[in-house]
């Protein structure tokens, strides 16, 4: 099975929906020749033309509004916001339109897309390339959001996005588009379910509950802690919303222990609803205090390197709370 | 009223039945007041005065086969696009079976999915960049329909209405943006809204034609919207058109129009109401005859009736309906 | 001391303001002639004219933007946003601009500023002119989020937000405008600080955090349960961001219980991070599971006259949750 | 170039002035892309070919008086009010003591209080209604400022830009609203972002005055922008300028734009280098000799490299500060 990139497995992913469906389009800004400023959608202009691959004006809110629009006609569109910190501009769009045109319309009209969006920091991005956005957007009903961790599931899930009958939100952790490879098979079609979890490695310790980028550094971190006898059970969340509540109970069940990792500001972020979660109903399970590792409470990631190392969560601050924890 | 040699394209048939539904939007519209008045309903918002705009607006359309996406006011343009009075009236008492959103929506918050209306929100504007993207998927596959999509003079002021003109303008899509100046948003007259005459001035700015037309005609609509048809239909893109007319009425039950404006700027319009004008010019042309106007009027006044004593028996919709559809339970409409 | 309604509160707040700095304006649709379409604002443009009440465009981003533009030369202005429903287009404002300002340019510029926004369900508004939509605000660091229960702490925070040098978010429960009525001394300032909660009532039995309209009928309800001998203590949040977290803390050491209510959908809703506060530092004092009342996970309040009922909590709803988390 | 007339009215040190802006602005961003090649920078977001454009601009204002809310195109327009080659550098480099911003923000997202140059973010074109909102605190205060904001061309189909003019031309503010039309947004050409021909025809659907100048000669840019500040501060409302520029470079050095558009064509921009035009008029003017030349070439060499010593040398912002400040501390500018 060949090793591929993140990135490649969403370009993958476009490309074979593309080809699949004539439904399918997608549009954005410099989506097109440019093949997207981060090479998402290289080659597809070439290949699909610029019917299906389409060039925006530079307007997040009309991406967004065009595409509920296309999706009411019957079309899947694909909308690329170019970085997670410009979808602000759409959130009218998303939230009042696209997330509750099922509802509003009991069920007549719906609005079937995905919003793609490049998200999270460590990339010398400053406050305004840098951001995560997923507690926005998660509380919001009628809006999947998914958010992959490597090749196969951005692959796969960005597939089973485009065929989903919702709006979907499918955040990319953009420092790991290059950064993070992985064996994805090039002979069978590669789907995820929207909606499930998965335990990335088992462990009896403790449990890590994390997405993006901040699962790959947790990986890194359980397998550092590992050499010294913690054996931690890592969860990749994946979808965001709606949340695999059963995975992540079960998880807590066998540990006792919670650590929830995410690299957006701490506070009312999206790991405040999986404490609560647990707060909830996994009372007689635990056994220490739910511990969140997140951004610190400033706005978004600051430019200058030391000061971004300082905002991030890594592999190393994970092992250090994971330490902390164990010794509850 | 200026008489522009349209309506001898439109058969008499087709006149009276304009006539028709700007009275029976009239009069149900004027109902819903009385039922709020009684304390039967909790909102209505009215679409009195803006008849004639929105009738002439529908008729110029391929009804059924285009796509509309509507505002609020669109009573009569509903009405004209299929909607029943039945479903107008259980749309008011957010009974069972309302065919917008079963209840979950304000009243005239319009969608009927068998006539290609489209549902929209309360935001207002949202439903432009909406009508581009349709206009792209039509452009897209080949088809043949056009859409038309109505705000008020106030919500051009949104960003999202400019982005979505601005979309369309560019992909040369067949779409129809209609602007219905009343001159009011709320209470904030039109001068605190725009540094220009017209709303239509607007569309020199995004490189598509723009065109003012009396509102209180509707003949004047239907030639400005027909002709911005055909352009559409002919691949020639997009067209501005506004119309003005008259929010004979409060903005909403919940407002009061006294602090904001003159009673004697409102009986003025009065003096010019749509429904009136229309009536008296079809007369003149010999189309309508006393009696046929009177009949009219019974058969409104029958429907109105029916529609709201059907709504008054309908039952509100089942609680164990409200927590669905959040998503797409099965993939019929999509 | 005369009794006023909570919307009387506001608009004395406002009034005193506007007389009191020159640099205070309001600026919003309506807010003029109209006085505000739920007259918040009535009688202020006839004593301070049209250049200090301002009738905007029909354009949410930019009140919000000519707001922070009118700030950043030393205006205070109070932006009114007519529902809160119709905040989202103004949400890249928001949090991309005032919240962001003053950490951006490391304090050379700041965006002094209320925005007040009316915001929750019960009154027949459907699914925009019912919306909650503090979650999405108090997570963003930069921003204050205050949200009064009574006409005391209605002008008492209004007064405080307009002198804050920060931006506020000021969300206004509209149900409780004419129905929420209360004492507010006519002879002296009022001004309530941000960022303290109020425990409104005393208990040792659980304790209830709650907001808003919920803290009014929260505490009916703990009323009602107290006939029953349950004794609850209410804490009133009153400030979202920054949360005053040693009073919940406090509260929970005493009574080892906690209920949250809000209105917004559960998932995500703002209750996420009490619970999530409480998960982590408050685990040796409960005694019971966390308990989160709020709205269904669905896009808003429904129209109609029984599916809004099915939405709301209410003091029954919230009275039986008391007796369920007491009987633990 | 054209011969306007203008040039007269400036003295000509101001116009070595402006020459010298341009230059500094120039080589300073020329070094910045060889200190990214270096990798010792992380991102440079150039502004070579806009320089007269901005430098123009600038001039045409009470510098340090009235207001700018410029874009991250800007190095030579901040220059002009007053930003040094080593804050710049600063910037670049992330280090302490960068005005704009403490090293928070990326380089070239300008701010400078003693300038009254205000802080702008990422998202294009939100400062627009900022400008707007500090027109309207000038017209309430009575003051005699003006403002200025800029963004490109493609920047103009965000609401965000519509709204923002809108209210100024509602309430006749102060403002110029200048675009620095160079023709791409990143790979995306004009066509695809508007249906006119000029970014300035945008004010006709506005209400507002728009003029289209050519953006290489800077006092073809000063001059009506000039006459916008006039406008302006007679309290005659905003105006629309648009700079036709050239981006000669890639969008930023993230970008690489062989994919989107021809090494011919970039070739034949370089061949109208505004800098060497206005030089080569300049001279032949005699404002400036052969001598000045060599020696302003001389003091810019001198200055970048001392600027990127002085930066490389400087510490970076320590980590106990990056906590701070998220809410206003102390009231100091509040
Ligand atoms: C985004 C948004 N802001 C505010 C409102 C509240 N509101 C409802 S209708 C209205 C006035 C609309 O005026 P106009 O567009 O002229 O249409 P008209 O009602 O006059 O037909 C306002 C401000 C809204 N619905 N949406
Ligand atoms: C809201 C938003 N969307 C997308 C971007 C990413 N982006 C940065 S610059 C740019 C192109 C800007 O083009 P234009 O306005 O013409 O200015 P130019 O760079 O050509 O000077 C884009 C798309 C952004 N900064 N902000
Ligand atoms: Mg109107
Ligand atoms: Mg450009």
């Amino acid at each position: 099975m060949p090793e591929i990139t993140l990135i490649e497995g969403i370009r993958q992913a476009m490309d074979e929906e593309l080809a699949r469906d004539e439904r399918v389009f997608i549009v954005g800004e410099d989506v097109g020749r440019r093949g997207g400023v981060f090479r998402a959608t290289q080659g597809l202009y070439e290949k699909y033309g610029p019917e299906r691959v389409i060039d925006s004006p530079l307007a997040e809110l009309s991406i967004v509004g065009v595409g509920i629009g296309a999706a009411l006609y019957g079309m899947r569109p694909i909308c690329e916001i170019q970085f997670a910190d410009f979808i602000h501009p759409a959130f009218n769009q998303i939230v009042n339109e696209a997330a509750k045109m099922c509802y509003r319309s009991n069920g007549e009209w719906t609005a079937p897309m995905v919003i793609r969006a490049p998200y999270g920091g460590g990339i010398g991005g400053g406050l305004y390339h840098s951001q995560s956005v997923e507690a926005f957007f998660a509380h919001v009903p009628g809006l999947k959001v998914v958010v992959p961790s490597n090749p196969y599931d951005a692959k796969g899930l960005l597939k089973a996005a485009v065929r989903d009958p919702n709006p979907v939100l499918y955040l990319e952790p953009k420092k790991g588009y290059r950064l993070i490879r992985g064996a994805v098979p090039e002979d069978e079609e590669v789907l995820v379910p929207i909606g499930k979890a998965r335990v990335s490695r088992e462990g009896r310790d403790l449990s890590l509950f994390a997405y993006g980028m901040m699962h790959h550094y947790s990986l890194q971190a359980a397998q550092q802690v590992a050499a010294e006898g913690i054996e931690v059970e890592v969860v990749d969340l994946r979808t965001l919303n709606p949340l695999d509540r059963e995975t992540v109970l079960g998880s807590v069940r066998k540990t006792g222990k919670a650590l929830i990792v995410y690299e957006d500001n701490l506070t009312g972020g999206y790991g405040a609803e999986i404490a609560a979660l647990l707060a909830e109903q996994a009372f007689t399970d635990l056994d220490a205090p739910v511990r969140r590792l997140a951004g610190p409470d400033v706005p978004a990631v600051p430019y200058s390197r030391p000061l971004q190392d300082w905002f991030m969560p890594n592999a190393e601050k994970i092992a250090a709370a994971i330490r902390e924890l164990d010794a509850y | 009223m200026v008489v522009t040699g349209t309506e001898a394209k439109l058969k008499k048939e087709t006149l009276r039945e304009i006539y028709w539904i700007m009275l029976l939007a009239r009069r149900l519209d004027e109902r819903a007041w009385v039922l709020h008045r009684q304390g039967k309903i909790a909102f209505h918002i009215s679409g009195i005065g803006h008849e004639a705009a929105q009738v002439g607006a529908a008729f110029a359309l391929r009804r059924g086969h285009d796509w509309v996406l509507p505002y609020y006011r669109d009573l009569a343009m509903t009405l004209a696009l299929g909607l029943t009075a039945r479903e107008f009236a259980l749309g008011l008492m957010g009974k069972k079976g309302e065919p917008s959103s079963g209840g979950r929506q304000m009243p005239s918050h319009w969608s009927l999915r068998r006539a290609n209306v489209v549902s929209h929100s309360s935001p207002v504007a949202t439903q432009t960049s909406h009508a581009a993207g349709i206009g792209l998927a039509i452009k897209m596959r080949g088809d043949d329909a056009v859409v038309l999509t109505s705000v008020g003079e106030g919500s051009t002021s949104q960003g999202e209405w400019y982005e979505g003109v601005n979309w369309a303008a560019v992909h040369r899509l067949p779409v129809i943006f209609f602007v219905e100046n009343n001159r009011f948003a709320i209470s904030v007259p039109q001068e605190h809204q725009m540094a220009v005459e017209n709303a239509a001035d607007k569309a020199a700015g995004l490189g598509l034609p723009g065109v003012t037309v009396d509102g209180l005609d509707p003949l004047q609509v239907y030639q400005a919207v027909a002709a911005a048809a055909a352009r559409a239909r002919a691949g020639e893109g997009p067209t501005l058109v506004e119309a003005r007319v008259f929010r004979m009425t409060p903005h909403s039950s919940d407002d009061d129009d006294r602090t904001y404006r003159t009673r004697e700027d409102v009986e003025a319009m009065k003096a010019r109401d749509p429904l009136g004008s229309f009536r008296e010019f079809l007369r003149s042309q010999s189309v309508l005859s006393a009696e046929v106007v009177a009949e009219m009027e019974a058969q409104a006044k029958q429907q109105v009736e029916q529609a709201v004593a059907f709504a008054e028996a309908a039952p509100y919709p089942e609680v164990s309906e409200a927590a669905h559809p959040v998503y797409v339970e099965d993939v019929h409409h999509a």
